[in-house]
């Protein structure tokens, strides 16, 4: 039987693709399905998906959970763990359309959630710790329950089929966000698995990426000392934990954080290009975050909470175009999926490997 | 453009093109010679006879030394008279110069002796010419007696030896080269030459030639087909004197090899030389010294100043396959050891601290160890006399010493 | 000019140099052929060995050679600072070897004419031989 | 003795033929094997003596000599080999303790030897070190544990103190004593041009090599030779050696005939006195000893240097680690059972210890369970043979390695496993002036150099196919890594999966 992700590595190609309105401005979810479907090719049909940043302003200061369930038992019981640990304000079905090409679905919940003050306490964590390990939780111990989305006024919507199929099964025309981002999956040698596809999500953390990382168990083995469990073996997976990480529990910006995964190469580095100030900390990234160097090819579109973030590896072995027109920012692995919806941009360009593109909303 | 004269053709003269054309490419050189032949070396006459060294081989540089060195050789003439700024050749002409080198070499010293009119084939040893009538008259068996048992002499006997000639030696001194060897390497050296057949008649002269036969002071009579006469050279002095430069036992010059005449220089067995092992004056007539003095001499005369010093006496040559180098002077403490049996004899002789001369007979090799712990006057002191004693090596000589000599390296 | 250099710090008293250089002027084409048969060339270089301190030495090919200038026949001649020996021009007197300050005039045994080094310009060697087959880069070639 | 109970191990094969007595062999060899005979005119060999060092294999300018295994055999036994019988001849005839040198040449596995690498296939493109950077700079010592910011908010790059490798090699401890001057020599100076460190070992360093200072980590050990406050200040690293792969658990001996007047001055010990190393510290019986010596180096050095602590693998490495990454120190040092000494009891060399490749996995292992990696580096030890073991060892999960045996023989040494004879012909592990001259230090460091730069070439092009452009992305990435022909408890232990899974 073919293995699934968690149980073998699986190495995969893919297409990205986001864009943001610097302005705030929600855009329906159509442009984006429409955006990704230009790069059917690079595709294979066994995952896409979509996150989108500013969906859910109704209930923007509750977590929202998207969580897949292989059967209702499991259900049951992730939903008794959410009511031991949280106040839950709302849950339902995500409402879907039935898709020829999309089959086997699981059961697909959603839940907007604040934590218990009681147990938030009690665990003396901060909040966004408290709902991640949560997270992690139920990810690592409750057999058939994978919580594929956690943070605030935002959610991935992800599927096993073509990205433009799995856009029109999630209805993401009826949704409307200041940011999206959308993955096509090729992965080399599985069925595809729906936790497997396409952004993958901790808090508000999503990651799309193509590539095949070279320096995944490095990373892995470093990365779970502190606390996270990489049960997919997905690079994304390992990303997004090491944005996270050195985000949210270093304090580190984004731009630093791009020095540490896609550092400058030391003959760089000894250019002569840095200041002596910026040497040290560059030296001092290379070799207290040594292992978080990410090596081999990606190209990342990072989604958190009021902005997006494109970064290539150093030697940039993986395409990615950005183009900008007025207040939007459009990213994408091909050209043609930013001409499809926005034919006119000012600016085109393909950003250099390891230097990181970082958009945020202009009131944030 | 220097005009420059060469009186002479031999090893001095040589010296002299080389060390003008050293500094000057453009003066004119004009070389007198009485001889009619291409320069040789001297030397080699012996090994010529004996017929070592063919025709071609008696050159001391190669057939366009001369065209290569842009210089005129007027064959066969003499300088019969210089003057303030030229020479007179026989016949009168006058060969103007601005510098001007006597390298005139020596002449054979024959003694008057009763008789020796009555002998038709007496000879010289001295030129090629000498060594070519010789040849003419030496056969297997031939009869050779020669008067003296110097270096001349003894070579001579060498190359008849290898003709197979029947050779009686004659000096008035009780043993051989007395120049070069003390009484006990003479002695090896004379049982040496005994052995291949050639007798020796010592501590006698001759009283009175007849035409094939010579009566001996001590009563005895040789019978000769063919006398030699080598018992000695005198230098070939007379043109500057009769210039009015300063002579004695030779032509007096400094150490520029300038003579007491304004541009006239002079080099080779003509000259005084001074003897830094003895310290004293007196020709020194070997051919090494002739050519560095005709080196200095050259480069003087083209305006460049060199000087000639530390040259002392020494000798390396062979006599029947037994070899014998020598240098400096036996005045001093004399350490000998000596296997007559194996004809190997060593003297190193030292005085004020210094080695002063040697003697290495049978096994010479490197010995110009020693010629050079002679002429630099390096201090026993700062070698290991022990070494030194045992044979020659750079071993003796402290680190230092041997990182400037071995390695061009000078420590401070 | 390159010269070649001993250092004595290095030379262990192999005498594999002695080796090398007899065979590369041997005119045979290997070691082996060189030494056949009892036959034993002689190098123009020579070792010194102490108690503590060893060196080869060879011609230092001066810049007034006194070996050239005493030469009695014009055997020995400088050309383009290397000082070599004309073996059929040598008669054997050694006057040489009474002048050179280094003892590396060295006599033949079969010819008693003099060989002397002459950096491996006449043989097919390349960089002089024993410079090649030291053992612990104790013999240089080089420019000091 | 009237009797021989055992035979020669070797035996000298000389070509006739080729042989030209230029008795290159017979002044090269310190065992006096070879001789010339003059009134026979033979080169005459005696094949009791050889060690098999090759030395006159490699000086024979014409190829004449051999040095073969004895052909001789006892009689046949799978139990009682040639080997053992000979050693008890030995011993019954000397009634000592068995001594021998270098690493442990038993038939155990060499798991380097089952470790495969992967390499890059479609998905992800192998990179070409030609045309692409390639990256093996390391940094060794402890990592803070989270960010510091200054109060203008820029992140506090202060670290604590550091050692900076051009490549993840290092020259092992090696005392000078145990190996020579001139060898001491070709270490540091290849160090220095490498830009990595070389070790002092226990034996003090020589004041001619303090210019190296740099370059060097200077060793404590338990006899305490050579220290003092300008040898600790001297070092770039302070190393504490509580042990060696070699001989787990004992001591060290340098016979005072080895203790001449320059060791003697840099060991700080009287001529001709034997040096003893105990087999403990006298001060460390216990970890937290160990912390109190750290910290005192630490004290000593002002806290500018970084502390190793250099242990043998033994069977409780892991936990033995743990404890040593609490102490304060900054690196760990593993030396496995193979590495290589100058002396050892040959029943102790070689059987006492662990395979470094399974110490390392465990080690590396523990430190990420309890979540202390961050703490030390780990160096390892004990038979690093090639470029391919040191980017398996540090894809298992060390930061660097350190070369003894490899360094050695870089210097020409051929494994005769002599060393404690002191009469080496390569000039390495002795101290007789007229052999340690045959090592030129000229020639030693640049083979040195050569070596690891070669190592270096080969570990980029090794990384670059697997898509790896920098060192660090393969420090413990066991992913890159499949066993072959190991069983489910070695995987298990090495943390790595069967080839073809």
């Amino acid at each position: 039987m073919l293995q699934k992700e968690g149980q073998v590595r699986i190495p995969s190609g893919c297409a990205i693709s986001g864009f943001i309105s610097r302005d705030g401005r929600r855009i329906g979810g159509d442009k984006i399905v429409k955006s990704i479907s230009y790069m059917h090719d690079r595709s294979n049909g066994l995952g896409g998906g979509f996150a989108g940043y500013g969906i859910y302003p109704e209930y923007k200061e509750q977590y929202a959970f998207h969580i897949f369930y292989n059967s209702n038992d499991a259900r049951v019981e992730t939903e008794r763990f959410l009511d031991r640990h949280f106040d839950v304000v709302n849950l339902s079905r995500i409402p879907t359309k039935k898709h020829p090409n999309i089959v086997n679905e699981p059961l697909i919940w959603r839940y907007f959630l604040t934590p218990l003050p009681t147990k938030l306490a009690s665990s003396q964590l901060d909040e966004r710790e408290f709902v991640a390990q949560c997270v992690i939780n139920i990810n690592d111990r409750i057999d058939g329950s994978y919580v594929f989305s956690s943070g605030k006024n935002m959610g991935v919507f992800k599927a096993v089929g073509y990205p433009e199929d799995v856009g029109e099964f999630y209805r993401l025309d009826e949704y409307a966000g200041y940011a999206w981002t959308a993955h096509g999956r090729y992965p080399t040698n599985t069925p595809g698995w729906w936790g497997g596809a396409h952004p993958f999500a901790l808090l508000d953390y999503t990651i799309v990426h193509n590539g095949e990382i070279s320096s995944y168990d490095a990373n892995r083995r470093y990365i779970e000392m502190y606390g996270y469990k990489c049960n997919l073996l997905t690079d994304t997976e390992v990303i997004t934990y090491i944005f996270d990480f050195l985000n949210r529990k270093q304090n580190l910006s984004l731009e630093d954080i791009a020095r540490i995964i896609a550092a400058p190469f030391w003959s760089e580095i000894d250019s002569g290009k840095y200041s002596e100030t910026e040497k040290k900390k560059l030296k001092y990234f290379r070799n207290v975050f040594s292992s978080l160097l990410v090596t081999g090819p990606f190209s990342i579109i990072l989604g958190f909470d009021g902005g997006i973030m494109a970064l290539n590896d150093r030697l940039k072995l993986r395409s990615m175009v950005a183009a900008e027109k007025d207040d939007m920012v459009y990213l994408a692995s091909e050209e043609c999926a930013i001409r499809a919806i926005c034919p006119d941009a000012d600016r085109v360009w393909s950003p250099k490997g390891g230097e990181p593109v970082i958009i945020t909303l202009n009131d944030k | 453009m220097n005009r420059y004269v060469i009186i002479g053709n031999s090893a001095a003269a040589i010296g002299a093109i080389q060390g003008i054309r050293s500094a000057d490419t453009e003066g004119s050189i004009t070389v007198i010679t009485d001889e009619p032949y291409h320069t040789y070396s001297r030397p080699l006459i012996s090994y010529w006879l004996e017929g070592k060294v063919a025709d071609e081989n008696m050159y001391y540089r190669d057939k366009n030394f001369y065209t290569d060195n842009n210089v005129e050789v007027l064959y066969s003439r003499r300088a019969e008279k210089i003057g303030k700024s030229h020479v007179t050749l026989d016949g009168g002409e006058k060969l103007p110069f601005d510098k001007l080198l006597a390298a005139t070499g020596s002449k054979p010293f024959v003694p008057p002796m009763k008789g020796l009119d009555k002998v038709k084939n007496s000879f010289t040893f001295m030129t090629w010419d000498s060594v070519k009538a010789i040849k003419k008259k030496v056969k297997k068996h031939t009869k050779v007696l020669i008067v003296g048992a110097g270096l001349i002499g003894l070579k001579a006997a060498e190359a008849l030896y290898h003709l197979d000639a029947d050779i009686t030696v004659v000096d008035l001194a009780d043993r051989i080269l007395p120049s070069i060897l003390d009484e006990d390497a003479g002695r090896i050296m004379q049982k040496h030459i005994e052995s291949k057949g050639t007798k020796f008649i010592l501590g006698t002269s001759v009283e009175e030639f007849s035409e094939k036969s010579a009566k001996l002071t001590n009563g005895d009579s040789v019978d000769f087909d063919l006398l030699i006469v080598a018992v000695g050279v005198r230098p070939n002095t007379e043109l500057i004197s009769q210039a009015g430069g300063k002579v004695d036992k030779g032509i007096i010059t400094d150490d520029t090899q300038l003579t007491t005449l304004k541009n006239v220089y002079a080099a080779g067995d003509c000259t005084v030389s001074h003897d830094c092992s003895s310290d004293t004056d007196r020709i020194l007539a070997l051919l090494p010294n002739a050519f560095m003095q005709g080196e200095v001499a050259g480069k003087n005369m083209a305006g460049v100043e060199a000087h000639y010093v530390n040259a002392i006496p020494m000798n390396a040559i062979g006599f029947y396959g037994l070899h014998i180098i020598t240098a400096g002077s036996y005045d001093g403490e004399a350490f000998t050891e000596q296997d007559a049996e194996k004809e190997v004899y060593k003297k190193l002789v030292f005085k004020d601290g210094l080695l002063k001369g040697y003697i290495l007979m049978g096994d010479v090799a490197r010995a110009g160890i020693y010629t050079s712990m002679i002429k630099e006057r390096i201090p026993l002191a700062d070698v290991d006399v022990e070494l030194l004693k045992t044979r020659p090596q750079m071993m003796m000589f402290g680190r230092a010493r041997r990182l400037e000599k071995l390695g061009g390296i000078t420590q401070e | 000019m390159k010269k070649v250099y001993v250092n004595e710090d290095w030379c262990l008293a192999c005498h594999l140099c002695e080796y090398y250089c007899a065979a590369a002027n041997s005119g045979a084409e290997n070691m082996i052929k060189a030494f056949s048969g009892g036959k034993k060339p002689i190098p123009r270089i020579k070792v010194e060995e102490g108690s503590a301190i060893n060196f080869a030495v060879q011609c230092r090919h001066c810049d007034e050679p006194a070996c050239v200038k005493g030469c009695i026949t014009g055997a020995l001649s400088v050309k383009d600072g290397v000082i070599s020996c004309d073996e059929s021009r040598c008669v054997g007197c050694y006057t040489c070897v009474l002048s050179c300050p280094y003892g590396c005039i060295v006599i033949s045994d079969e010819s008693k004419v003099i060989q002397k080094c002459d950096l491996c310009i006449k043989n097919n060697n390349g960089d002089p031989a024993c410079v090649k087959g030291c053992p612990n880069g104790a013999i240089v070639l080089e420019e000091r | 003795m009237a009797l021989n109970y055992y035979q020669p191990l070797y035996e000298v094969i000389r070509d006739k033929d080729r042989c030209i007595k230029c008795q290159a062999c017979a002044r090269q060899c310190a065992n006096e094997v070879h001789r010339y005979d003059g009134e026979y005119d033979v080169m005459i060999s005696d094949s009791k003596s050889c060690v098999d060092c090759q030395r006159c294999v490699a000086i024979c300018p014409t190829g004449a000599l051999k040095i073969a295994n004895n052909p001789n055999t006892f009689r046949e036994n799978a139990n009682w080999s040639s080997q053992i019988m000979t050693e008890v001849y030995k011993q019954a005839e000397t009634g000592g303790v068995l001594l021998s040198a270098m690493g442990n040449p038993k038939e155990y596995p060499v798991y380097w030897d089952k470790i495969l690498l992967n390499a890059s296939q479609v998905t992800n493109p192998p990179i070409d070190p030609l045309r692409e950077p390639m990256e093996t700079k390391v940094f060794l010592g402890k990592k803070p544990k989270n960010v510091k910011f200054n109060k203008d908010g820029s992140v506090n790059t202060d670290l604590p103190p550091t050692l900076e490798l051009s490549t993840p090699i290092m020259f092992s401890a090696m005392s000078y004593g145990s190996i020579s001057k001139n060898a001491h020599e070709s270490l540091a100076r290849a160090a220095t041009e490498l830009g990595i460190c070389y070790n002092t070992g226990e034996g003090g360093l020589h004041k001619d090599f303090y210019k190296y200072g740099p370059n060097t980590i200077v060793q404590v050990a338990s006899g305490r030779f050579g220290v003092f406050r300008d040898y600790l200040d001297a070092g770039a690293a302070v190393e504490i050696k509580m042990g060696q792969g070699a001989k787990p658990g004992i001591g060290g001996h340098l016979p005072g005939a080895k203790i001449l007047e320059d060791i003697s001055r840099t060991r700080m010990i009287p001529m001709g006195t034997d040096a003893i190393s105990p087999a403990p510290h006298h001060d460390i019986y216990s970890i937290e000893d160990l912390r109190q010596l750290v910290f005192s180096l630490k004290e000593a050095t002002g806290y500018k240097k970084p502390i190793i602590v250099k242990i043998a693998a033994v069977h409780n490495v892991a936990a033995i680690a743990s404890g040593i990454a609490r102490s304060g120190a900054d690196i760990i040092a593993i030396d496995g059972y193979r590495g290589g000494t100058g002396a050892a009891p040959t029943r102790i060399r070689d059987n006492v210890g662990i395979p470094i490749e399974l110490a390392l996995a465990s080690v590396d292992q523990r430190l990420r369970d309890e979540g202390i990696r961050n703490e030390v580096s780990i160096v390892i030890a004990g038979s690093v043979r090639s470029s391919a073991d040191v980017v398996k060892a540090i894809a298992l999960g060390a930061d660097a390695v350190y070369i003894g045996t490899a360094a050695l023989l870089a210097l020409g040494c051929h494994l005769c496993r002599s060393c404690q004879t002191g009469k080496c012909n390569w000039g390495i592990a002795t101290q007789r002036p007229d052999l340690v001259k045959r090592l030129n230090p000229e020639i030693g460091y640049k083979r040195l150099v050569n070596l690891v730069h070669a190592w270096d070439h080969e570990i980029k092009e090794m990384m670059g196919g697997m898509g790896i452009n920098s060192v660090e992305a393969l420090r413990g990435n066991r992913l890159m890594l499949r066993g072959i022909g190991l069983t489910d408890t070695e995987l298990e232990v090495l943390g790595i999966r069967h080839a073809g899974q």
